[in-house]
């Protein structure tokens, strides 16, 4: 058992990137509303633990490219949320000046892997990088992660394969809310279990609970130390819920709105916390200490964005090539 | 007439379409209960069903390389990708199996298949979801190319395509959608390959399409105003070109500015320009211009992505740079 | 047992084509290297039981799509020998009076679906004349045949899993010589077996020996007879062995020699003549006669192509659009 | 000087590049044992091993994608489709990946990629190996376009593009492989972004690439015999287009005609001669000529691919046609 090995600070840690993750989100979703973003947001709500369970455990030599909905690893490789929300608000403190958006954004140096708005088009890209990790001969890995839809694609197949055939050290996180926009899974796919792909490929394939983060982190430790081993890659289905629409304009009105609710039942959060409450790992008053702390980085964030600059016009058409 | 948007044109058109014809149905991701990411669709799934309305895995691909194979059984799918940007994915079903099939069957097969997409900027969508890419399948014969400017082009134009027994490449402007213009009640359509004077002038011609005829619009309106007296035309149909409409007009006015969304290098502005510098060499008064975006990739925000696109001052100052040439 | 159903003359009609299919390919072999060819060739010899023990089984309202290397379909489905001749001289005679090659002819009033020279491209196509069926409500299957190599495509993967989730009438009919051009499986993917693939779109994937082509038949029987009750798609695949180089230009100088002479010994004519003569269902005499009969119509085949003419400058540019 | 064909030349510019720099490597289908399909890698495998010349899987979007993750890594691939045709199922990587990662780091990440793919037809290889496909991605700001002539500027320019930060597609023409040529001894480069004039003239001038500055040569050479003295300039890079060089040719000759085998419409010869009727407006004494292939998909037989072709008579009878004008 992998988690057996997480000590208090690590608790603290998950806990506090779940619920900035959380409270951030909620804060995107209502600004937008209100007009003051410019990002197209896909809110994360009810899916937090993947991101955050997984990222926890990269490395500064791991690699990790996040899907629309998986902004925890951006804050666990360390992007700060204040050019995050930077992005959000169109700034030039956002990525890239603004010239990227900051769910998509790259930044080699942090292990941060650029994204791609073409859905499955970032996964040979994860493939390329773990190939480079491999030719630089170090015990890094790279994930990518991605939804149910996007096993769809046919990137997604080459990318499984290629990884696969060369043994790269390559995660494949598949973040299974059994939505595509507005598809269902029996509209994506005629099998019940993303995971059953591995098998033609001829990697693991290992399905555990997304809103566990324990689960997440367990199952992830294990195909991470299988790559840094040099056993080449694995496929992670992790089943979670989408609570909202699929983005923030998507008022969601295909859905029955009991079971949409019913999902929140399965709160990432709420189970984490019975689990530390429960195991006594940490107190009601350490979750309150840890959720002010988390607020505070949001609003500061926030703060920061607002008062941040629009990019100039003049870097416009700078750096296209080096 | 009534007043309709472009999007509910597009949706009447396609309403239309699917009623006359039994062969005609709807191909695409998330057209059904979603309603099709700009809400092309909404409302018809309930009226014809999913064997009409039918929602994809997220293939594109797929999606592209069925509608061919089911136009070959003689079925008219139209076909939709969400963002005109996915057509890099479908590229390869659209130029080597959609464009070539008839020339393949040497002319004993039709291919009844329309691909609609919607394209361009000004939306802060990003790089992958504003690009306009019309003139990426330029050079693929086989294919018809359509983007239509207004309500009343968008909905006879694609009842036009749906009729047509050639694949044609429908792109919509995601900008257009809301935009609203006077549509006739019943029945008609607009031929495919006929471009439109749609202002008259004498001064020079800005010859544009999709949403930049807008653009253009306001710039000979803006010109108007300082004694320059614009004539601008929508090409409406890039393949086939109407080189005569386009050329007729550069010879009256002597002077030209090619106006897109699109980055100018390499863009459709390029060949139109080739076009008109041979149909109306001994008339042209000062060398064609082109207004376009710029050299980069389609920037996210909302100040970099104005910079970047072409608007109407950048056509208004382009135009004045040309006539007091 | 579908084969029980096999009277005498289906004996003959195997063997008839069996061994047409490998005359005409030596004798195309042959002319190319003599500079008389236009068409790229790609060999199918040894490989002949697949199309001819899966294509007999297709009926009018039946469509295939042949791969490469899968000449005996089009025989199959009524295209002569005549004009795939002519079309590999290049002649007017030829499949689109030229335009098009003989080996991705289509003619969709024979039920043949036009190919690509895009490895894999010919899937969803396939997938759509699958729609087309379902959708006029015919019984009628498609057919679909590509190789080993081929399955590490995009299209590959985006086809099988439309065909699957929509329960379309689709056989997927992999030729699985475990090489792609100078590929060895091992270097195209971690599995050893092609059907494993099928698992993942959740379709039933069957292997069987594609050498011996009363297997193929029965396997392909099974899989159409569960595509016409409404069953949906099966992946086949049959295995068997390229005795040749890629293509007829292809000297074939990275395999072990004995290891392609080894693959001779199981040749799929020999092997069908053994069950032929010792189950006495022909004799020698029979084989003689029709062996006769098939050489008599390739060769008559070469001698129109031959004296066909080439196509008239003219049409070059007619019928790009309807 | 050596004599070298185009297939040696690019060879040894891939072996010297990948002696030189330990980040170079070689990717795409059958370069190994099997030496390429165009026999471009031979010997290469034996040289450097596999994890230097590596084979992938039948999966060119991988192979695009997975060289634009190497390179973000800092490696340099040099990526092999084994036809440009195959572009199109290459297509997303190139265009949304490849093109655009520079600037979506704002210029902090070089990507050092090269993407190398043979065009053309010409050898009966039917309409899904025959193709010219530059003008499909040239309207991609973020990629630069390489188009050698000849085993000198093959040598070079590919040596140019390995060691360039920037993506380049480097298309080559099948024709051409076997065409032979002087090549120095020792290290050199071509430098990309420089057109080049390859022979003189006054008349008209001629512009060209690929395999068809030979034709255009060859024409030259006819038109001599007829009293025309015809400049031909090879354009070698269309992104980014050397337009001083053209332009200043077409300044002294007063005509041009732009020979690209790709069909005329939407094709790059679009876009040169929209900029050079631009460039050189009052200096043109007759309207630039484009010649190319026909609006057809490309047909197999032999018969009509050279029909549908442009050719050495089809260079000269344009030629003659805007000089007698
Ligand atoms: C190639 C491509 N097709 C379609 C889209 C539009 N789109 C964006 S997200 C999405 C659904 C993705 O579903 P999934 O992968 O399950 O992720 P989820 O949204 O459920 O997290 C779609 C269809 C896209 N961006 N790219
Ligand atoms: C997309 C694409 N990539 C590469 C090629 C070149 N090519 C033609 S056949 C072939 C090998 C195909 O292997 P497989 O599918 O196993 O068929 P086989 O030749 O073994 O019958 C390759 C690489 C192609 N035609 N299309
Ligand atoms: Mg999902
Ligand atoms: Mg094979």
């Amino acid at each position: 058992m992998y988690v057996e090995k997480l000590n208090p600070k690590d608790y603290e840690k998950l806990y506090y990137y779940l619920y900035l993750t959380r409270y951030a989100d909620e804060l995107i979703c209502k600004n937008y509303k209100q007009g003051m973003l410019q990002e197209s947001h896909h809110s994360c709500q009810g899916e937090e633990a993947i991101a955050v369970g997984s990222g926890i455990l990269l490395g500064k030599d791991d690699y990790v490219c996040p899907s629309l909905r998986a902004r925890g690893y951006f804050y666990l490789k360390g992007a700060t949320l204040k050019e995050m929300m930077a992005g959000m608000y169109g700034k030039v403190t956002g990525p890239s000046r603004g010239k990227n958006t900051s769910h998509h954004m790259g930044d080699m140096d942090r292990g941060i892997v650029c994204g791609s708005g073409i859905i499955g088009g970032a996964l040979p890209v994860a493939v390329g990088v773990g190939l480079g990790i491999k030719k630089r001969g170090s015990k890094g890995v790279v994930l990518v992660s991605f939804g149910d839809g996007s096993t769809s694609r046919g990137d997604f197949h080459e990318a499984m394969n290629l990884a696969a055939v060369w043994k790269l050290p390559v995660l494949f996180v598949c973040e299974n809310n059994r939505m595509a926009m507005g598809n269902t899974i029996e509209g994506e796919m005629a099998i019940d279990r993303v995971a059953i792909r591995a098998d033609a490929y001829g990697m693991p394939g290992v399905t555990a609970n997304g809103n566990d983060v324990l689960a997440v982190y367990e199952a992830t430790a294990a195909a991470i130390e299988r790559a840094r081993k040099g056993g080449g890659p694995t496929l992670l289905e992790f089943t979670t819920h989408r609570w909202t629409g699929h983005g923030v304009k998507d008022a969601d009105a295909y859905r029955d709105r009991a079971v949409v609710e019913s999902y929140k039942q399965d709160c990432p959060l709420d189970n984490f916390r019975k689990v530390l409450l429960a195991k006594g790992i940490l107190k009601k008053r350490d979750l309150d200490r840890i959720e002010k702390a988390a607020m505070k980085e949001v609003d500061d964030a926030v703060e920061y964005a607002v008062q941040s600059d629009h990019p100039p016009v003049d870097i416009v058409a700078t750096n296209v090539y080096v | 007439m009534t007043i309709l948007s472009v999007r509910q044109a597009i949706r009447e058109a396609m309403r239309e379409e699917l009623l006359r014809d039994d062969k005609v149905f709807l191909i695409g991701e998330s057209l059904g209960p979603y309603g099709g990411s700009f809400k092309l669709t909404e409302g018809l799934l309930a009226e014809f069903g999913p064997e009409k309305i039918m929602d994809t895995p997220l293939s594109e691909s797929a999606i592209v390389g069925c509608s061919v194979g089911a136009a070959m059984m003689g079925f008219r799918p139209i076909a939709e990708l969400m963002f005109a940007d996915f057509v890099t994915i479908g590229m390869d079903q659209l130029v080597n199996n959609a464009a070539k099939m008839i020339y393949l069957h040497d002319g004993a097969l039709p291919l009844p298949l329309v691909l609609r997409m919607p394209e361009g900027g000004g939306a802060t969508m990003g790089p992958h979801h504003s690009q306009c890419v019309e003139s990426w399948i330029l050079n693929i014969p086989g294919l018809k190319i359509v983007l239509p400017s207004n309500a009343h082009d968008a909905k006879g134009l694609l009842k036009s395509a749906v009729r047509d027994d050639n694949p044609v490449v429908f792109i919509e402007h995601k900008l257009l959608y809301n935009e609203k213009g006077e549509v006739p009640e019943g029945e008609y359509t607009v031929p495919i390959g006929k471009a439109k004077v749609v202002r008259e002038g004498k001064d020079i011609s800005i010859i544009s399409y999709s949403y930049m005829v807008k653009k253009s619009l306001e710039a000979a309106d803006i010109l108007a105003k300082e004694g320059i007296d614009a004539e601008v035309v929508d090409v409406r149909t890039l393949r086939p070109l109407d080189v005569e409409t386009l050329a007729e007009s550069v010879r009256k006015t002597e002077k030209a500015v090619i106006v897109h969304e699109a980055p100018v290098t390499g863009g459709a502005g390029g060949e139109i320009a080739a076009v008109l510098q041979e149909a109306a060499f001994d008339y042209l008064d000062a060398p064609i211009g082109r207004v376009g975006a710029l050299e980069t990739p389609v920037p996210y925000s909302y100040t970099l992505e104005q910079a970047y696109l072409p608007n109407t001052q950048k056509i208004v100052d382009k135009v004045k740079q040309l006539v007091t040439r």
